[in-house]
């Protein structure tokens, strides 16, 4: 046989599957200059990382465990309190750690680089602020730092692939780099990439960023903790004032007189990147408050609609026939329903019950929108699905009898994968505007106040978008145009990447990104 | 196959798709802990009185015992199917929900006619410019502006454009339009609660009180000109907003469609015939590139009658979206399985209409594939 | 012939490995208002012995992928038998066809499809392996290595995927995933059509040479003749789901009995342009698959058709003109009609028909046919312009049918060492078909 | 006159005139050839610097393996080379006495179907698949030769009939689909014919179609051409079919003519080593059971202009020359219409000869296109 004359060259390959660690522990140098840097990056902001991760897994544990009271609870009701139980138990578990994390020393906090305070005498140096600066510059700089921070953090992950591949994976060329090569060329899709990192910063740093905290401007400012100092030109001292009485007087409500608007100073030195609401909250804060929750309702729904959509798609293409009949006669019968009338229905009809508080009513909403945007994804991703099923590669599987469900995993999921994904982000875009439209309805539909909501803000603004109060509408609007482009952006990029000469004229992403909001 | 037997199997295959959507609304509506009594009478209505109304709203017998979940069910069911909506419980009390539905139908649908005209003769020629001048700059600024036109909120948008058309806004020329600035007739109103009489009388040929079967509405009588005129400029930013989700999915498809057509194999075929390139856009890219965009066009019903709750709320227009909100605020719960009827209704009739469509404008598609 | 004979020699008698009876595929025809099915494969009969390979050759549509696939339990029979060593594996399920899925495998037939390119050279060909649980992992990777050298790739291929890899080299990955299992039957479907010569050829050396070492027996499908012809020991000439003849290859090669045989074979183009042959091309196009005639599936196009006897004067200008006319109206009889078309049929208002003339015209228009025809085809016209191709196709096929038009065949022995073909004409009533086409070629 | 050493073949210009005197001038003339495609990592010559010509009512076939730019060649002539692809400055496609490349969009417009017409490979693709056959047939009558109404309907069914479809009034009114593949390309065909050109370029048109459907094909390019009086340029990767159709033959591989021949002799006594070995790989020439020849490796990509011979890493018979001096055309039989572009010729003279003979060849023909700006 020919690999005699081969074996010296085949030695390293007849060896066994090398690991990863043993492949790092014969090259160990790129790996431990990453790590190291890593290392660095990870502590400098050990509190607010892990605080951000047990959100997240906050969020997964409401997600999970209010899934399975809803499908227990058709069952038996008292199981479901059970569960109901475990969930807040660990919830509040969950709670007490992340206040430990808080603990934790964080370089970029508002504890190292403070914004808040007063100039004693009306002038001169701040009293509070990092360094003495103007509370403008102070939370510029935070801010600044912050978002730098994340996007170094993205590179360095993304770097940590690129390591991989250039010193450890046995493979010199794998599809996946043409994918990647081709993002790393495309502006376009650079900029969703970007976009979505910002907001996911906002989310997961939002109070670093934010002027003040969601706690002491929004949800409780009349607590000893949410007490500020400010300088009152009237008697000349410096004085403290509950954060709610300074936002009663700091209320933006289309008068010249009343009205704190962007980039500006309250009567108590508190500054106002985005200007304040109609009750004085802080907008900036508002809107860092409003995009953790609608990114984890996003997250929830577009997971477990991805989740049946692909699914789904794998079965029906596999198996095709009734199977595949069934599933579109149950895909048009969630459609027939237009889903921003459904989300509605079922907003109004749970408002004030047990399932529609968790999350502020986000968990319903975000299970509702899992269940009704799995037909658009499901659409889109069949085609794809039916002809990879049609590939002569699946055919070969068949042929030497390999399980239906591993041809599904191994043959089929990694070519829909990339489609998913596009259309989960796209259709992320529409999640994110359904969810505040509900909320710009408000009368108990969407996430219930005080929590902060970008649609709320709107809405709040309603009708003084003509005068100086503009900016409550529109800045939050403009947000959502922005985060809602940059997904597409994302989407158009992965397509590009994966399948350039893919048509986008099937339905999926129509109704997908629009999403009747 | 032929066509009527193609007909006759899609429309049973429609059936289940209209009980499956009915029968979520009604399980969310009467599984769900919704209270009727006790939201249309306050929470310190006297015992006997929710009893009566529950009584007469078919939850409780008249003896006390629930009625079984299956046979209200049955009761609500066969009545939609039969188009007996019954009577409104808050919304116009004991008003027939028929008569309230119709009286609400012309603003919606003289809104929903208006922002598909918007978006087709926006959107579509933007797309097959773009896509015709792929990656210039005014491709770029076409497709940017699509995108970016997508994105936006119906209801963000509509705030801003009524904020911007009020007095003191940007746009506020647009109220006096074409009249000046005294002539009440012509003054555009974010302000009003009822559907303009001009708008109605658009529709007067038909009598809207009467309670006709609501299909009767579809034959859309002729308007007369200065009531037309009015009521298009009483609907038009409305209808912008509205159709602004789909415009931007039309730019975007149209571009695609046309530059796939304009690649293929047929084109260059065109070519070698000697074919001028107007020839070859106008009749070989043209109709090719339409295939695609057909289901975007017909997505629009589907994002109109969603959009229409938020747009009609912000623009103050009395039409069906409007009152499926205040319906489902109130609860009215004949009113919202009525609207919820006739979406699913319209729904599937519009779906049915594509592929229909389908097989007329492309003749590879043949009526089994669809099915 | 030489390989034949060389083996027979060598290995003695051979048994039967694989044995076909009367295996039928159909696709769909069911529900209420389908369509007739489509009979892919139909009532198809054959042997494959062991050790040997067995060329399967026809047109597109001609139903040979379908049954290559078939055999391979890859689609569900419909009816009939697959015999595997006796034992028929069309009646196996689960764990038993899993098994004997080891047996039989398949190369695919486009290199671009049939290996999935998000997994690497070593994945694709361990799957199989990884599948039956074969052995350990280690030993899996040993067999990966060894099948990558047995089909002439570098060991070091082992961790590329298949994008990096040219056509033929694909092909090759594709031989050693289906050889991944010890098989000993392989079905190869068209696996060099997408090829180029240059490489074309590599990979049929290739596949000569395994066949030599791991005694494969394998069923090998084409519609290149010269392929065929270069590696198969035998080979079935396939038809519109119907084997038209079965043979030696050099033997059905050298003398061809059946008309459709001869006509296939002088159709390629030899790469000779001094060759001067008689060519016999084949007019109009095989009638649907839904709507296969009733007689010999090859009587429409049939150069030597028998035609009955009170039309035995007529000349084969005259009767081309019929057949094809007899397609035309074929053809319309299977058009639809839409709901206004209908409509306006009943009102007498239609004339979407009137253009038949045109197409009698244009047959017969030179022609000087008898009485007896002409007013056949009169007749069948105004049929068709009444709106009744149906009643026309009937009435031409009443007046016209030989026994072609009327019975099928038999496929049957027409030589010593075993060549059958599927034609009346092999009857003692009739001429042979080699007689006629030799006729026909003279005249002309 | 047609062969040609190609480096001088138009150094000449009064000898053009002379010939067309004697009624001999070539239709088609392409000379020095080249079209290139930029992409992001490199520049692909995918024909580079081709000469032929075609006389009227004669049938070249161009024949290669995929990747030798026989396709390109034909879009080249059609003007159907559009960005990333260009064709460079000195190539020269002169036809019926016009030089095309100068053409402006509206000339070749006004060229391509009454001129030249063009046969692709997938009759599928090439008919638009939302107008019935007839409508695209009778579009070619009206804008060639100014037909509408009735008159064009009747002629449409006549070349429907003369590319033997049955029952062509009918057909007339059905879509591309409703055909079988081997009636699309009569289709097309008919379509072609209805531009009436002179000239019909015909490329891989019998590729995707079964056997029994290219004969008939075949036979009746040979009808309408023995009818009209076309130049065919046939392109096929099918060794049998060019010995069928094809008066003369130019053989392809990696984007050069290795080989120009007419048929008869090219079969007999290919010349080319690759020509060669492209004749033994085919199965059915040689023996049942005896191994096939193969041509070991595989056809580059042509990334740079040649500077030594494309096929030399695949040649059995190579030297050392092969890999720096670029072969050029050298006459290689009495009668001068055979042509290698081999260092094994001209025959008779020694190793070292031959290669001075080419590398002088290539030398002049680079310094012609230096002077024509078309050296990148």
């Amino acid at each position: 046989m020919a690999s005699s004359t081969n074996t010296q060259n085949a030695e390293p390959l007849r060896r066994d599957d090398s690991t990863v660690l043993s492949r790092i522990a014969d090259n160990p140098w790129p790996a431990a200059r990453w790590v190291a840097v890593m290392g660095v990056l990870v502590l400098l902001e050990l509190g607010a990382l892990l605080g951000g991760f047990l959100n997240v897994v906050e969020a997964l544990l409401i997600a999970v465990t209010g899934l399975a009271e809803v499908t227990v609870g058709l069952v038996s009701s008292s199981l479901a309190a059970g569960i109901l139980g475990f969930q807040q138990s660990a919830a509040s578990t969950l709670s007490g750690l992340r206040a430990d994390t808080e603990g934790i020393p964080t370089l970029l906090s508002r504890d190292v680089i403070p914004n808040q305070g007063y100039q004693p005498g009306g002038t001169g140096a701040w009293e509070g602020p990092f360094l003495g600066l103007e509370p403008a510059y102070a939370w510029a700089l935070r801010l600044v730092l912050v978002l730098a921070y994340a996007l170094v953090l993205s590179y360095w992950l993304f770097r940590g692939w690129l390591v991989f591949r250039e010193h450890y994976r046995q493979m010199e060329w794998s599809p996946t780099d043409d994918v990647v090569d081709k993002l790393r060329t495309h502006r376009w899709g650079q900029f969703g990439i970007v976009i979505l990192v910002l907001f996911l910063t906002m989310g997961l740093f939002g109070p670093a960023m934010g002027p003040t905290t969601v706690e002491q401007n929004i949800l409780s400012p009349y607590t000893e903790d949410s007490r500020i100092e400010y300088y009152n030109a009237e008697s000349g001292s410096v004085e403290t004032v509950f954060a709610g009485e300074a936002n009663f007087n700091a209320k933006s409500i289309g008068s010249q007189d009343s009205n704190v608007g962007p980039m500006t100073y309250d009567d108590y030195g508190r500054f106002h990147p985005f200007g304040t609401l109609t009750n004085g909250r802080d907008l900036f804060t508002f809107m860092m408050g409003g995009a953790r929750i609608s990114l984890i309702v996003t997250g929830i729904a577009i997971g477990l609609g991805t989740l049946l959509a692909g699914g789904l798609a794998m079965v029906s293409a596999f198996y095709r026939g009734s199977i595949d009949l069934g599933v579109l006669t149950l895909a048009d019968g969630i459609v027939s329903v237009p889903r921003l009338l459904l989300l509605i229905m079922v907003s109004a009809v749970f408002a004030n019950t047990w399932l529609g508080n968790i999350l502020d009513g986000g968990f319903l909403l975000a299970v509702v929108f899992g269940l009704t945007i799995w037909p658009f994804l499901w659409r889109a991703v069949r085609g794809p699905a039916l002809q990879v099923a049609q590939e002569a590669w699946v055919d070969a599987a068949k042929s030497f009898g390999q399980q239906p469900s591993i041809i599904m995993r191994k043959h089929m999921f990694p070519y829909i994968m990339g489609y998913l994904l596009i259309y989960a982000s796209m259709s992320a875009g529409g999640i994110i505007i359904s969810l505040s439209a509900l909320s710009f309805l408000g009368n108990g539909l969407g996430i219930s106040p005080p929590t902060p909501a970008w649609g709320r803000a709107v809405s709040l603004g309603q009708g003084l978008v003509s005068g100086p109060s503009w900016h409550i509408s529109f800045i939050p609007g403009a947000m959502i145009v922005l985060l809602v482009t940059g997904m597409n952006a994302f989407g158009d990029g992965i397509r590009d990447a994966i399948d350039p000469e893919s048509d986008t004229g099937e339905g999926g992403e129509t109704t997908a990104a629009g999403g009747g909001g | 196959m032929n066509r009527s037997i193609y007909l006759l199997k899609r429309i049973a295959l429609a059936l289940p798709v209209i009980l499956f959507g009915l029968t979520v609304t009604f399980l969310i509506l009467y599984r769900g802990p919704l209270d009727p009594a006790n939201a249309i009478l306050g929470q310190d209505a006297a015992p006997s009185d929710v009893r009566r109304l529950r009584v007469a709203l078919g939850y409780i017998n008249p003896d006390g015992s629930p009625v079984p979940l299956w046979q209200q069910y049955y009761g609500v069911m066969s009545d939609l199917l039969l188009f007996d909506f019954g009577n409104s419980w808050a919304v116009q009390r004991n008003v027939s929900v028929a008569s309230i539905i119709v009286s609400r139908m012309p603003a919606t649908l003289w809104l929903g006619f208006w922002s598909v005209m918007v978006a087709l003769v926006v959107g579509i020629p933007t797309g097959f410019f773009a896509g015709l001048r792929a990656n210039s700059l005014s491709d770029y600024v076409a497709s940017g502006g699509g995108i970016v036109w997508r994105a936006m909120p119906n209801f963000w948008l509509a705030v801003i454009l009524a904020g911007s058309l009020t007095a003191g806004g940007l746009m506020s020329w647009y109220r006096h339009f074409p009249c000046g600035p005294n002539e009440n007739p012509c003054a555009w109103r974010t302000d009003v609660v009822t559907t303009p009489s001009e708008v109605s009388n658009l529709f007067s040929t038909i009598d809207l009180f009467t309670g006709v079967p609501v299909l009767e509405m579809l034959f859309i009588p002729v308007p007369n000109g200065f009531n037309l005129l009015i009521a298009f400029k009483w609907i038009l930013p409305a209808a912008l907003v509205l159709g602004s989700a789909s415009m931007g999915n039309e730019i975007r498809i149209g571009r695609t469609a046309v530059l796939e057509s304009i690649n293929s194999k047929y084109v260059e075929t065109a070519k070698a015939k000697g074919l001028s390139p107007r020839r070859i856009i106008v009749k070989h890219v043209g109709r090719n590139a339409a295939i695609p965009l057909l289901p975007v066009i017909m997505g629009e019903f589907y994002l109109l009658i969603g959009g229409s709750v938020l747009v009609e709320k912000v623009f103050s227009i009395n039409g069906l979206g409007n009152l499926f909100f205040r319906a489902i605020i109130v609860p009215d719960i004949p009113v919202v399985m009525a609207l919820v009827f006739i979406f699913v209704l319209i729904n599937v009739f519009v779906n049915i209409t594509q592929d229909l469509l389908y097989t007329v404008i492309d003749p590879r598609v043949t009526l089994e594939d669809t099915g | 012939m030489s390989k034949v004979t060389e083996r027979t020699q060598t290995e003695g008698g051979r048994e039967t490995l694989v044995s076909v009876e009367n295996l039928k595929k159909y696709y769909g025809g069911e529900g209420m208002f389908a369509d007739p099915p489509v009979k892919a494969v139909d009532d198809v009969s054959f042997e494959i012995r062991r050790g040997e390979t067995f060329g399967l050759v026809g047109e597109s549509g001609s139903g040979k992928s379908t049954l290559g696939r078939t055999l391979v339990q890859l689609e569900r029979a419909t009816e009939g038998r697959v015999l595997f060593d006796g034992r028929d594996v069309t009646t196996l399920s689960g764990d038993e066809l899993k098994q004997w899925r080891r047996n039989a495998q398949m190369v695919f037939q486009d290199p671009e499809s049939s290996l999935n390119d998000r997994m690497t050279i070593g994945e694709i060909i361990m799957e199989p392996l990884s599948a039956h649980g074969w052995k350990t992992k280690q030993d899996r990777r040993e067999r990966a290595l060894e099948l990558l050298s047995e089909v002439g790739l570098q060991e070091e291929h082992y961790y590329r995927y298949p994008h990096q890899f040219s056509g033929g080299q694909r092909q090759r990955i594709g031989i050693a995933r289906a050889l991944a299992l010890e098989p000993e039957f392989v079905v190869l479907d068209e696996p060099v059509s997408a090829l180029d010569v240059s490489v074309q050829a590599k990979i049929i050396t290739l596949l000569e040479d395994l066949q030599a070492e791991f005694d494969l027996t394998y069923l090998f499908i084409a519609h290149d003749l010269s392929v065929i012809r270069h590696i198969c020991d035998r080979v079935a000439v396939m038809y519109l789901g119907k084997i038209m003849e079965l043979g030696e290859t050099g033997e059905l090669f050298e003398s061809p009995a059946n008309p459709y045989t001869q006509s296939l074979l002088s159709a390629i183009p030899r790469p000779d342009p001094t060759a001067d042959r008689q060519r016999i091309t084949l007019p109009g196009t095989p009638p649907s698959p839904r709507d296969p005639p009733v007689g010999c599936q090859f009587s429409t196009r049939c150069p030597a058709k028998i035609y009955p006897e009170e039309y035995d004067d007529l000349s084969d200008d005259v009767w081309d003109a019929i057949e094809r006319f007899r397609e035309v109206v074929r053809e319309r009889s299977r058009q639809e009609l839409g709901l206004v078309d209908q409509a306006r049929l009943r009102l007498g208002l239609f004339s979407k028909y009137d253009d038949i003339d045109e197409a009698v015209a244009d047959l017969f228009g030179g022609l000087d046919a008898p009485e007896a025809v002409t007013d056949a085809i009169e007749s069948a016209r105004e049929q068709v312009k009444a709106g009744n191709p149906d009643a026309a196709r009937e009435a031409l096929f009443d007046e016209f049918n030989g026994i072609c038009d009327r019975e099928r065949p038999v496929l049957q022995g027409v030589s010593d060492s075993g060549q059958q073909s599927y034609c009346h004409r092999h009857a003692p009533e009739y001429e042979p078909p080699e007689t006629v086409l030799q006729r026909r070629s003279d005249d002309e | 006159m047609a062969s040609q050493s190609p480096p001088d073949a138009d150094a000449d210009p009064s000898a053009d005139g002379d010939m067309a005197a004697n009624g001999e001038e070539p239709l088609l003339s392409v000379s020095n050839l080249q079209t290139v495609f930029y992409t992001d990592k490199e520049t692909i010559y995918a024909v580079d610097g081709i000469d032929f010509d075609v006389k009227r009512g004669e049938t070249v076939g161009i024949v290669g393996e995929s990747g030798s730019g026989k396709s390109v060649t034909a879009r080249s002539i059609m003007g159907l080379i559009e960005s990333p692809g260009k064709m460079l400055e000195g190539s020269s496609i002169r036809f019926d006495g016009q030089e095309l490349t100068e053409f402006s969009a509206e000339e070749y417009q006004a060229i391509r179907g009454s001129g030249i017409g063009m046969v692709s490979q997938d009759p599928q693709q090439s008919l638009n698949p939302v107008y019935t056959v007839g409508n695209q047939i009778m579009e070619a009558l009206e804008v060639n030769r100014g037909m509408s109404g009735e008159p064009a309907r009747q002629e449409a069914i006549d070349l429907l009939e003369a590319v033997a479809i049955p029952d062509a009034a009918r057909r007339l009114d059905e879509y591309p689909h409703e055909f079988s593949g081997g009636m699309r390309q009569r289709a097309v065909i008919a379509m072609m014919l209805a531009c009436d050109p002179e000239f019909l370029i015909c490329d891989e048109p019998t590729t995707a179609l079964d056997v029994t459907i290219q004969a008939q094909i075949l036979e009746l390019l040979r009808d309408l051409q023995a009818e009209h009086g076309l130049s065919i340029i046939f392109i096929t990767h099918d060794m049998g079919v060019i010995a069928e159709i094809a008066d003369r033959v130019n053989v392809m591989y990696a984007g050069e003519i290795v080989e120009q021949a007419p048929v008869e002799e090219l079969f007999a006594d290919p010349k080319h080593p690759y020509t060669r070995g492209l004749l033994e790989a085919i199965p059915g020439r040689t023996e049942q059971g005896e191994q096939l020849r193969t041509i070991e490796g595989d056809v580059p990509t042509p990334n740079a202009p040649a500077e030594h011979c494309r096929f030399a890493p695949r040649c059995p018979v190579a030297f050392d020359a092969c890999e720096r001096i670029p072969p050029q055309p050298v006459t290689v039989e009495d009668g001068d219409e055979h042509t290698a572009s081999c260092l094994l010729y001209p025959e008779g003279e020694t190793e070292a000869e031959r290669a001075e003979h080419h590398r002088a060849a290539a030398g002049e023909r680079r310094r012609g296109r230096a002077e024509s700006g078309g050296e990148p």
